[in-house]
């Protein structure tokens, strides 16, 4: 935590993005991006809008391929061709539009893509009950006043949503947890709520890469900071040896890394 | 302008039971119920005006009726849970009773052609599935062009003749019974419930609406929203087949005309059953009432000998006045 | 004259036809008709349908792209008096020969359009729904319960065979109810089953063609009454003919469509030979019963019946 | 990992004209002009197949009957650019048509009675707009209602029989034309010209794209949405009811039997056309030459002498072929 | 600029809303809010999610009815029925979601509902040879960097679609605008564009409302802070007097007005 440099052979190293490029037609929203993420740390990237950030993110989660460049994660080389192969690998993600479904429930949400079954052979049901407890037990660790968990998100308000979408990521243990623009539409005590679960989640000891346009937050949660321009990730700098106005002139160029 | 006006507390979201009795009076509590209120507003109507309406023949001759309609209103529930339609769903039954039928006269005998009739419609399916999920063509176009694609193969296959199909077990099929519930409605009831099981208790069910309720957000958790939607047109066919099976056995041959009143109908149930055509919602029994209630509307305006020329007429107001109610449905 | 018609009389003509919906049997037998003797005298013949019974525009659509075509004689079946009158009157206009079959053409509107029919072939609607009305007034009790199930509501074809049988029947009997099937065997089924509910004491059908006939059966059948009720309907196809043989049908008005085709085929040979033609032939329609099913069944798709056919001797066969 | 990467010029959002031509080469060029290419090909293999497709005979035919579906196209390309559906459009044109009928019977005159028509399909149109913008009801269902509720009413006024009209204006219609171009066609392209200048040229046109491309967004902006929903149900109700005035003219006589292939047809010419059924992207070239495409296939199919039955068949094909292509059209 | 508290009777008053009320069915977003915005002043309207600060702004600018209250703009009641009518009478919005039609250029969009035309009589057609240079003019007077306005707007990067949106409302001379989070999803560089641009508005004289959960920016660029709770505006602050700590108890209701 000390340390102000990271090194490639850091051991602490739960993943690490190399030379990431990728494309949608003549767009070329990454252009050989590399980050990297250690254990216990929140790790921030930040950038100007199109800078590839979120594009990183779906990359890191399975939702795209990228064109060129290796993920690596505790030391073994992955290739996501699903979301699910992302989140088996260990890596929960909060998108940036939170990823739920209005028409369904905060359990059914949560639960989603892995749900449980009674039953045996091709008769298996679902097993609503224990995933109610469970959401419900989830939602009520993380301390967040939302409602039951048998309402439909379409009743739940934004700070509800955003909720219920962090408690979500934040519950199964996974040691790697990425947060798109967490708290970008949220008021006071919602974002105070918010990152109060990513110091708890920091402190068990799980690495947090957070994406967030507000440097105050990034410079207080935070004990890397990645800076992107332009598809790639210009500079790295530990929070602690930057300030606002340095990584101000890192994102618009004013600086280089 | 400085002076503050006290906070009161913060329950926006919070619905009290008095604003659900208000909601009842209101009209989005008929909205969600529109298939049973009008099945049972209509049964009224019939029962007043025509004495045979509720005899147990008439009922048991609605019900054996009904069957057919109430099978692809739940295929087609499925496909709109998903935000889709299928329009070639009424093609799809006369392709694979002519499969059936083409089958059944090459001697291959009633259960192995009514796997060839299933299996023959479910090609259909499968196109449907492949063009929409992974050819990403609209719905609508996809399944407007396997209409007329299926229409045609249903023609060239039988040279454009019914072909007769005298079997016992189809026979037993039309004229079987229990009690006055003939064996076509009682396969339909066993669909039905079927589908419901599969719809709200499994994963697949699961799944399907969250693909309805949000393509994306579905992608994002780890469904493949493609291998749904495909699973789903496939559903639509395979159901069209078996309701191509009691199509045949109801008029005793495989006919390669078209119903496009099938098509129009199964939509109509599943509007009337309170589902919306953009997806997300699910439901089995509204559909399955829709189904009745058409059906029923059908019956009492021939009972009431009311002119050929009024029934369409009906049949759109119908339509409208239950659309009309739906809108008032809470999201 | 035709166009086509040689010096010598022994010019081919190349015949068009344009017919209803290919989707019934009733059309397809039409067709093996002008098929199968333009074959057998060695005349080219091109047969184009409407896609359904409804499809008026794209039947009018299809003899416009043929009427631009080198054909000498057309053989049309419209689906309403009126829809062929328009595209049929270049055809008129270069002196082409028009041979009218099944449905006539309106005369108003042909007469409007300057078009000149050389012969009309074909039996008539009306007639055919009298003859299926005859045999019901004899096959039930005077007074007793009637119903009718028409094709598609508004067809023209279906309501000529309505009239016709409404007219034969008069009031010896009462008929309770008249009902639209769409020409379907299932919604004539469903319709029948109603009509048995309302009116339990129903003694005959009347189906506007064969295969709503045979729905009509299988729901006496399913209501338990058969024998009991009488079950008549107009066409003739193989089906019914074999169903009047099983018991089925009670009868059926066979119009003979091979035969119509036919006729129209041999009718443009007479223009083609430069013979003229009697402004109207009657192509046979005959009831067929139990007693004759067996003999219709063996000449099928032939008229069982002997038949005048004044073409036979212009064409001195 | 302290090193930096050089950042490169922020050219995102920029397109260069290599990038222009790459997507030439891609399917997205073909796939915006689906119509004209499709319309093209088939010219050629028709042409190819058989002598007769190109001749100023044939040509002229092919116009003419194409003058109906090309102003059905129009009318259902204005209702799907606001991301509606019309499906009562060819009841729409039925029902006009009886009014005509009924009038020109009556003894009202040639255009009085066409003034009748046209209002008569008017009213529907009106009907589909009031329920769809005021009533809030989906317009796949309130246009299934009135598609209905139209060929009720067209028997009921005709009691189900064709009603002859005689008229000299009528003929005139028919057979007058300007060299080949017969007065239908000639019509249907007056129609389409003033379709398109209305589009793109005014204002109303404007707020009929920006209403398809999102209704909020142009509501937030002083637009009337309901305003736009209705007038585009009307326009499409009014030039149904000129294709009516065509039909009775072609037809010789006003009759209720509904044209189902006109809906489905006027539907898949205006997705020929490269028009997105989600609306927002305005298209009246592309709709016209779908509308030409379907009336040169089924043309040459006649010609080539293909059995009835393997024309839905091509049918199919062609819809679905040319939504693949479409699919791969730029956003 | 430096009177601590406003009055009713301030004659630089240009726009006043008493008492608004509001409800969904059985959610009352509003009950009985009342701000008012001074000529020249830009006022800030804070609160947390769901507090009903997007619906006041939707019934300023004649989207919503209120249910009850009264609207009063340069002394005079007003009652919008249509959006329309709010322009009109000189209010400009910037929604939360920018309310821009991808598939219609920039300057379809720009002028949107407000189209020129030549012609007489039912013979108008679109100028769009005038429209295009004036909206060319117009984005380019804000300086701000905008790709031609023939593009589409589906082709604009989230910055530019912000612009194109603000662009639009500042460009009418309108004497009130009200800006919905205009900052909410920008980066740096264009959070300080945009900033500029009301700086600029507030110059030329103009009302502006700004809604935005960011208190530095907030304290920074305005006057008066009105602080929504609970479908109510529970206090209301000069600039200069408060700081964000008595905010965030306001907004929280730690505090009481
Ligand atoms: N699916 C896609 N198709 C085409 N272009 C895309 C797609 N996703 C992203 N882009 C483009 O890639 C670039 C990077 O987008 P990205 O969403 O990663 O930016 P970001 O850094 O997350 O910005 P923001 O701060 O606004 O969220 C942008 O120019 C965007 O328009
Ligand atoms: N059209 C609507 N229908 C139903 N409820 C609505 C509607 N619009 C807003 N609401 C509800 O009204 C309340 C106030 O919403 P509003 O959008 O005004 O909040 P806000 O202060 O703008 O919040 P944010 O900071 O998240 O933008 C919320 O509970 C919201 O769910
Ligand atoms: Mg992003
Ligand atoms: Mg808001």
């Amino acid at each position: 935590m000390t340390s102000t440099t990271t090194t490639d052979t850091d051991l602490d190293l739960v993943l690490s993005a190399e030379g990431i490029t990728k494309s949608f037609g003549s767009v070329h929203a990454l252009r050989g991006a590399s980050i990297s993420m250690r254990r216990g740390e929140v790790t921030a990237l930040i950038g100007d809008n199109g800078a590839g950030k979120s594009t990183l993110v779906r990359c890191l989660s399975g939702i795209h391929r990228p064109d060129e460049g290796s993920i690596t994660i505790n030391g073994s080389l992955v290739d996501f061709h699903t979301p699910l192969e992302a989140r088996n690998a260990g890596v929960e993600t909060v998108q940036q539009n939170l990823a739920l479904i209005e028409d369904l429930s905060v359990w059914q949400n949560f639960f989603l893509g892995r749900e449980r079954t009674r039953g045996f052979g091709p008769f298996r049901f679902l097993d609503s009950k224990a995933m109610r407890s469970k959401a419900d037990e989830m939602l009520g660790g993380l301390a967040v006043n939302v409602p039951p968990v048998t309402s439909k998100v379409r009743r739940l308000s934004g700070g509800q949503r955003q909720a219920v979408a962090i408690a979500r990521a934040a519950g199964w243990g996974s040691p790697i947890v990425i947060m798109d623009e967490p708290t970008a539409a949220l008021g006071v005590q919602e974002t105070a709520r918010v990152e109060g679960v990513i110091k708890r989640l920091q402190d068990s000891g799980v690495a947090v890469l957070l994406i967030s346009h507000n440097f105050d937050q990034v410079l207080r949660l935070s004990q890397q900071v990645w800076v992107m321009r332009s598809g790639t990730a210009v500079a790295g700098r530990r929070a602690v040896d930057t300030n606002g106005d340095e990584l101000v002139a890192l994102i618009t160029g004013a600086k280089a890394a | 302008m400085n002076t503050t006006t006290t906070a009161t507390a913060p329950d926006v979201q919070r619905t009290t039971p008095a604003d659900v009795l208000r909601d009842a009076r209101h009209l989005s509590f008929w909205a969600e119920h529109a298939a049973p209120i009008g099945l049972v507003a209509l049964i009224i109507v019939f029962s007043i005006l025509s004495p045979s309406f509720l005899t147990l023949g008439n009922i048991s001759a609605m019900l054996t009726a009904a069957a057919i309609l109430v099978i692809l209103a739940v295929a087609q529930s499925y496909v709109i849970t998903t935000g889709g339609i299928d329009l070639s769903i009424s093609a799809t039954m006369t392709f694979g009773a002519i499969c059936f039928g083409l089958a059944f006269s090459g001697g291959l005998g009633f259960w192995l052609s009514a796997l060839v009739g299933v299996l023959g419609a479910a090609v259909i399916g499968i196109v449907n599935g492949l063009l929409i999920a992974s050819g990403k063509v609209t719905d609508f176009i996809a399944t407007l062009g396997t209409l007329s694609v299926a229409t045609g193969l249903a023609l060239i296959f039988s040279n454009g003749r019914p072909i007769s199909v005298l079997s016992p077990e189809l026979l037993q099929l039309t004229t079987g019974r229990i009690g006055i519930v003939g064996y076509p409605f009682i396969i339909a009831v066993v669909i039905g419930i079927i589908a419901w099981v599969v719809m709200f208790r499994t994963r697949f069910g699961l799944h399907v609406q969250a693909v309805g309720g949000s393509e994306e957000a579905a992608v994002a958790n780890g469904l493949s929203a493609n291998r749904v939607r495909i699973a789903v047109y496939l559903i639509s066919a395979v159901l069209a087949g078996i309701a191509a099976l009691l199509l045949v056995a109801r008029v005793g041959a495989a006919e390669p005309a078209i119903n496009t009143s099938y098509l129009l109908n199964s939509i109509a149930a599943v509007v009337l059953g309170g589902v919306s055509l953009t997806g997300g919602k699910a439901k089995i029994v509204g559909p399955i009432l829709g189904a009745l209630l058409l059906t029923a509307l059908s019956n009492g305006l021939t009972l009431l000998g009311v002119s050929q020329f009024y029934q369409p007429l009906a049949v759109g107001l119908v339509v409208v006045l239950a659309a009309l109610l739906t809108r008032f449905q809470k999201r | 004259p035709s166009a086509a018609a040689g010096a010598d009389g022994s010019a081919k003509p190349k015949v068009a036809a344009v017919i209803k919906g290919l989707d019934n049997p009733f059309f397809q037998a039409m067709q093996n008709g002008i098929e199968g003797t333009a074959k057998a005298d060695g005349v080219s013949a091109t047969v184009q349908a409407a896609a359904d019974i409804g499809d008026t525009t794209g039947q009018a659509d299809k003899l416009t792209t043929l009427a631009g075509q080198d054909f000498s004689c057309f053989v049309v079946n419209p689906i309403s008096g009126t829809n062929l009158v328009q595209a049929l009157a270049p055809v008129g206009a270069a002196g082409k020969t028009i041979v009218n079959i099944d449905q006539p053409i309106d005369a108003t509107a042909a007469k409007a359009a300057n078009l000149k029919v050389a012969t009309y072939i074909g039996t008539d609607n009306k007639k055919a729904g009298g003859k299926a009305g005859d045999f019901v007034t004899k096959a039930v009790p005077a007074g007793s319960e009637v119903a009718i199930i028409g094709g598609i509501a508004g067809d023209v074809t279906s309501a000529a065979r309505i009239d016709g049988f409404k007219a034969a029947v008069g009031s010896k009997v009462k008929v309770v109810q008249e009902a639209a099937a769409d020409w379907k065997r299932e919604l004539a089924l469903t319709r029948a089953t109603d009509i048995m509910e309302a009116h339990p004491d129903v003694k005959a059908f009347f189906a506007a063609n064969d295969d709503m006939g045979l729905g009509i059966v299988k729901a006496v059948q399913n209501a338990g009454k058969t024998g009991d009720i009488t079950v008549v309907s107009v066409d003739g196809n193989k089906d019914a003919l074999q169903s009047v043989k099983d018991g089925g049908l009670s009868a059926t008005v066979a119009q003979y469509p091979y035969a119509v085709g036919s006729l129209g085929v041999q009718a443009c040979e007479v223009v083609a030979d430069g013979k003229t033609l009697p402004s109207n032939i009657e192509s046979p329609t005959a009831l067929v019963t139990k007693d004759d099913a067996d003999t219709a069944i063996s000449k099928f798709p032939q008229p069982f019946e002997e038949f005048d056919n004044p073409l036979t001797s212009l064409l001195g066969k």
